[in-house]
This record gives C-alpha cells, structure tokens and sequence, in this order.
C-alpha cells in the first residue's frame, strides 16, 4: 500500500544525522520535524529568520511576531537566533545548510524539479524554493508518485516551469526511494507491499533497479 | 536633527502618487500597519510596492489593492489574497516575482552600493530569462541588480529617536535590509524611547539607515495561520 | 601666515550642517570632531564599526574594545550603534554617509587624489581610503598646500598612485579653500593674509580666481 | 552536535601547513589571542592569512611573522610593523593589499553564496588593473569575488555552546563576517554559556556558522594607541 504523508516524512527523517542544519519546505515536508529521532539534534531553519524552530505554541504561548515560513505560528527551541531575511539566506545560498526537504510538482531523472507554478492557474510566486535549491548541497523532494490522475511526477523532462536545474538528489515518495544518480533515477527502496513493477509503471522516466530493492522500514 | 514625526500621516504626508515603496514584512508579520493604513487612507495610486507578500484580503497591502492604488508589486510569494489574483489576471495589476533569497539581496546590496551581484538562485528557470548568465567555479550563476526604492517603510518593535531599531523575532525579515534601502526610510515603531536607552550593541539598524520614526498606535498583529499544539 | 591644522580642521568644520552622518580620517580629519559648532548635531563614523564616536576616555575609562580607525581609544555617544565591518562599508558604499574629510599627498584638478602609498617607501595599505572617496557623496580634502619640499599637493596630475579619481568636491589646505568645478580649481577663500597671487604660486594646476576673494572668518 | 573543545590547541590541531586563514580583528581589537598562540605554538607554516592587518611586532599575527609561519598576507592596512615590512621588502611574504570595505563585502559574499560583485573602490587604480570594470548608472565599478578560507578565526565576546556569538563594540568588525566564511569556523570567547542563556534577539553569529567553540583564556588585550583626554 502507498504511504501516507506521514510515512513518506517519517522515511525522510531517516536520512537525518546529528548535527544537521535542515530546511523544511511546506506540507509534507514540514512533517519530518515529528520524526527527528530520539536523542539526535538537528536544528530547523526557517528562511523568514529563524534558526531553531520549536514546536507549535499552546494557544497561551502564541505569538504574532514568531511565525515560520509557511506563516504558522511556532515558537523557537533554546539556543535559537533571530535574524534578517538577507541573513537568512546568506545562510542558504552559502551552503550551510546541510539538508534541504520539499515538495513538487515534476522531477526529472538529471534532477531538475519543477514545484512553484501551474501556467494558466493562478501564480503564488517562488518564495525561497529557487534559492534553496540553487544552493541547498542535499535536496530530498517529498511527494506522492504519480498526480490524482495517476500520472507519473517523475519524469525525463518537466512539463511545468522549472523551479531549479540538476539539484534534487533524492526524492521519497509514497511508494518508493529513489536516488538521482549520474545515470538518472535509481530505485533504493520501495514501500511495504509494493512491487518493482508498480513502481516501473509509476514512474515516466528509465528507473535503473539493480539486485534486490528492500523495503522501507519503519521503526514505529 | 529631528527624526521624530508625529505619526502615520505625517511620515507618509510626502509620498506621491507613482512612488516606489518597499514594505517590511513576512506575510503579515512585521508589516508597518500604521503606515499601510495612512498610504490608505492618503489614497495614493499607481504605486510600486516592493513586499516580500502582498498582505491578505483587507489587510496589509491587500487594503491597498481594494482601493486600486498598486500598480506594480515586486515579490516572492503573492498567495493568500484573492483580490490579488483577480486584479493579476484581469492585467489591473503588474508582478515580478523574485525569489526570496534574492529579493532580500538586491534590497541589502542596494542599500549597500553594491548595483550588481551574482547568485545562482533561478538559473535555467523562467527566472534567469533575458538575465547575463556565468559560471563560477564551474556553477553557472545569475547576474541581479542591487535596488533601491523612493521610500522604505518598516516596522520594529523599539526604536530610539536617532532611528536605531531592535526586531523582535520572526518580525525582522526584509525589515532590516530595506531600512537599508529606502532614499527615504521611515520606521514605525511598537515603542519609541529615548536616545540612550538601547544598548548600542544589540541595535539591528542604526539610526544613519532611518530619516523618520514614530511611535505606532493600535498595532493588531494579525495572524494568518495560528496553529497550535493544544 | 599659512593655517595651523588646527584652523584647517576648524574651517572645514565650517562645512558641516546638521544631521550630518561624517567619517573623518586620520590626522588633520580627525581633528575637525573638535570644531562641531555649538547645538550642532553631527554624528561621527568610524569605519571598524561605529555610529557615534565620542570624546577620548578617561584613563579610567579606557576600553580596548572601543576603538576608532585609527586604533585610538574612544567612547561612544548615547544612542551610538556598533556593527561590523561588512555594514560599516555598506553604509559608506550606499552613500549614507553625507561627509568625507580625509587627507592626501596630491590631489588633482579633476578631482582625482593619490592618499596611500609612495612606491620605493612602505606601502602600509589604503585601509578605508578607497571605499570611502569611490561612494561619498561629499569629499573634502584636508591637506597642506604644499610638501616639505614646497612642491605643490595640488596639481594636473597625479604623479604617486591613486586612491580614488573625479571624487574629490573641496579641498582646504593651510593656504586656501579650493573646489574642484567642472573647469578645474577654483579659489573661494584664502587664509588670512596669503594673497591670491602666493596662492597661485602654490598652486601646479590652473586656478580660477573671480572676484574678490575673501579670507576665512575663525569665530574664535 | 558538539561544537566546544577544551582549548585552542584542540582547536586548531587539524591546521595544517598551507592553509588559508581568516582571522577576525581590527589592529589588535578582537583578535582571537589564543588561537594564534596555539598556531605559534604549532609552528604551522606557509600560511595565506586573511587579516584587516597584520597585528604588531611580537602581538597578534606579529607573533607568526617572528617563526615566518605566514607565507601571504590578504589585508587593507598592514602598518604598525617593522618585521612585517622587513619581510615584505624582503620577498620573503607575499601581500595582497584589498580596499577594506571590499575586503569585508568579498569574505561576507562568500560566505553567503555570491561568487562575484560590483563596487565602485579602486576604479580607476591599481587596484582595479586586471580587473573587469562595468558601468552602472553611468559609473564604472570593479567586478570583486567573494572569498572563502580552509578556517575562520574570530573572537567573541560571549558565545553559547551552539556556537551563537556576541561581539562586544569595536571588537566584532571582521568577526562577524570572516565567521561565516570559513570552511570550518573556530570562535573563541570570552564568555561560554550554556544554550539558551543568549537572548535569540541578540546573536551576531547564529550558531549555523560556527563548527568548534571554547572559552579563551589570559586575554591580554592589548591597546594599540592608547589616547585619553585627561
């Protein structure tokens, strides 16, 4: 069976090492703060000017003035730092930010990855996702495998206007992870109870599959 | 050296019609209310509003949209805000969009005489379109313009009245570097004190950056997404 | 009689006007601070990093963290700021600061000014120098007429290398106030009892000389 | 994530000969004392090192000029001593004199991702030789890289043991910057508290830049000019 959002995060917080300085992007990705293992520390960054983010207030706690990037209210973890939006992605685009996770629309097995803008719908903007993918040095894409109408958002080619060119690494979705290697999509792991041949079907691009494809494991 | 004005009203009283004006902000977070509110109420059209976001519905610089008084908005994220996209699409209303990294930097290298940098934020996107593209050490990059604006307006938390300003949280973000930024910087502050009372070390901005300040009234902090872990 | 550097700082002071946010060199510039007319308020910028210079300390109050430029031990004014170097230059670059003083060996009648380094002797470095005359909006040079050796500072051409070209707005020596114009040189004021034509004399560029030209006024 | 190490010497023990080496301070304000004893002590050599200035003879970078452990010096102002002169004289030590305010734009560039800029200082001299000058605005500017090094050096005032640091007044100028452009950055303090003693609102240096971290000892200080009113 497919994972949930929650699992495709919860894989994704396994690629986790202590000490990690992280960005996650909104929706799923967001979700892989729930799943930092016990005893690692890995500092969350938000671009709007938070290194440190905590967990979400109490009602009593909230505050307007401490928000993350996806403007929910947060509150920050001890031994945070506030700071500027130029700052902020100085820390970005200098590489200190070891891991970069977000959602998209498209991916494509040289790693470009389309995820801001559906011509012809309404336009919100970028925000920081070129930024953060033009600079992150590891970028792991969260996403479901294929769109509601079944088709495949892995691909040889982005339809949808790109938002970075050859940066994804990694993409984990709801039926499989998958490397972006020199040589284009690599299949590392699949979801519990899914075959290698679904996930071939799934995926619009050459997937190259080699041995034995274990399935993912989940600890909880 | 009297940087001190009485209000809202007073600091925008020379803003005219067609004048470029950054905004401070992170949606809603760290917007200069007082200020947005007597641009309103000024009814001042066929601006250049340089924000980060473009408020919501009603609020924010969404309130300016209502009246018509944007004609151009140079952002990075302009979701949340209907009327916005109405006014987009009907081609009432003209947008750049930059990414956010390099949003913040034109801002601070504008204010910093820096008229041109490199990044390699939105190469081989839409983005980098009719832009002066290199490589460096073997990446290519993007060739951006440091910006400046008529007039900058932000919000800090405390000011003194020389100008210098301290942040409060998340609701620093693009104040800081357009305070930078502004021909003319104008600071609403949630408390102005005397000069003297901030500790020189902990100013975000100093004062050179700010020509007028005032202490705002009735600041409502409106929240977009309060979320909660109770 | 030529000025002190004394009266030159306190003609220069003269320029000043209120509100002005002033970097001032080492040496003759340094001195201006002393001659800040009475209910004016001109802040003081110094390069390392500080919005606000003050008088010298006490012996009791000497802070070795508080420095100016010139690595002297200084205070700070109420409502100083201290920042680092990267905003320091940007507010001197951004044309934030409305008055430059500094000193030089030769400047020309084009503006250009030649200030940090005589070949074949140390080259100490132009520290600030270069930043500084390339983004003033306002460069007054405070200089002697002459070298040692009566050659004049003030000339067609530079013969050391320079520090900075078409920057330089006014030029106050112990002689004479010169500004530099689209034409060239031109005399506004003479020290008191130094005629034009020992001015002139002084002088290796051309110099415009119309009218009467009246001497400095000193207040005090 | 453990940034604190007991002492300099642990701290700079991976330095090896030929590295590139920001070390934070204005003249000898905010100087990281210890570490560059403890590179004394090491004896490393041929080191490019990347200083505002070169200390003074016998204090700061000074010291490492006695053993000849520095083989190029990346600085704006390099007065204030004798052996250095001597060696520069010499050929035995390479310089590489930046305008200051370029110097400080190029480490902070680099360590925030921007590869290259424009500036207006040293146009037109020899600073600019070589170099790709561009008008904007009708005023020509010299095209500067930003730069990085192997370490970064800097002292703080006080710093967290997640690496956030605060400068104390004059003593933060290069600190800051050079602390985020260091492949691995070294800060030593003053002060080391624990996490969450330093109010978030007043970092300098966010702890992201920072990879080792102690508490310096026996600073010495020491006051190049030191000029009084009384």
């Amino acid at each position: 069976m497919t994972l949930t959002k929650e699992q495709i995060a919860q894989r994704i917080a396994q690629e986790l090492k202590d000490g990690y300085y992280v960005n996650l992007g909104i929706g799923i990705p967001t979700l892989v703060a729930n799943y930092i293992p016990e005893g690692m520390e890995v500092v969350l960054q938000s671009e709007n000017g938070l290194l440190g983010i905590g967990l979400f207030p109490t009602k009593a706690d909230i505050d307007a003035d401490l928000i993350n990037a996806g403007k929910q209210t947060v509150t920050h973890i001890p031994g945070a730092a506030f700071f500027d939006s130029s700052l902020s992605f100085a820390m970005i685009r200098g590489g200190h930010i070891d891991l970069t996770v977000l959602g998209a629309f498209e991916v494509t097995d040289q790693g470009d990855i389309a995820s801001w803008k559906i011509p012809g719908k309404m336009v919100k903007g970028m925000g920081g996702a070129m930024d953060l993918v033009a600079a992150a040095k590891n970028i792991i894409v969260a996403t479901t495998h294929t769109d509601r109408d079944g088709n495949s958002k892995l691909l040889t080619k982005c339809t949808l206007p790109l938002t970075g060119v050859r940066c994804v690494k990694k993409i984990v979705t709801d039926m499989a992870v998958v490397d972006v290697t020199d040589k284009g999509f690599k299949l590392i792991e699949r979801a519990p109870g899914i075959s290698v041949e679904e996930i071939i079907a799934a995926t619009g691009a050459p997937l190259i599959v080699e041995g034995e494809i274990p399935e993912m494991q989940f600890n909880n | 050296m009297n940087k001190v004005v009485k209000n809202a009203a007073e600091a925008v009283a020379d803003i005219q019609d067609g004048a470029s004006i950054m905004l401070g902000g992170f949606g809603l977070c760290g917007i200069p209310e007082n200020c947005i509110n007597a641009l309103y109420d000024k009814e001042v059209k066929e601006l250049t509003c340089i924000s980060n976001n473009a408020g919501v519905d009603g609020f924010g610089l969404g309130k300016l949209l209502t009246k018509h008084q944007i004609k151009k908005m140079i952002s990075s994220y302009v979701g949340e805000n209907k009327e916005f996209e109405r006014q987009l699409l009907s081609g009432e209303l003209e947008v750049d969009l930059v990414p956010q990294g390099t949003l913040a930097e034109r801002i601070r290298a504008g204010g910093a005489g820096i008229p041109a940098f490199f990044v390699p934020a939105g190469y081989g996107t839409e983005v980098s379109e009719g832009k002066e593209v290199r490589k460096f050490n073997g990446k290519p990059h993007v060739m951006e313009f440091g910006m400046r604006a008529d007039f900058a307006i932000v919000k800090a938390w405390k000011g003194d009245k020389s100008g210098n300003l301290i942040y409060r949280h998340t609701a620093n973000n693009f104040n800081q570097p357009m305070a930078m930024a502004g021909k003319i910087t104008i600071a609403e502050v949630e408390e102005l004190v005397e000069i003297g009372e901030l500790d020189p070390n902990q100013i975000h901005t100093p004062g050179i950056f700010v020509q007028r300040i005032f202490q705002g009234t009735d600041y409502e902090k409106r929240i977009e997404f309060a979320t909660t872990r109770d």
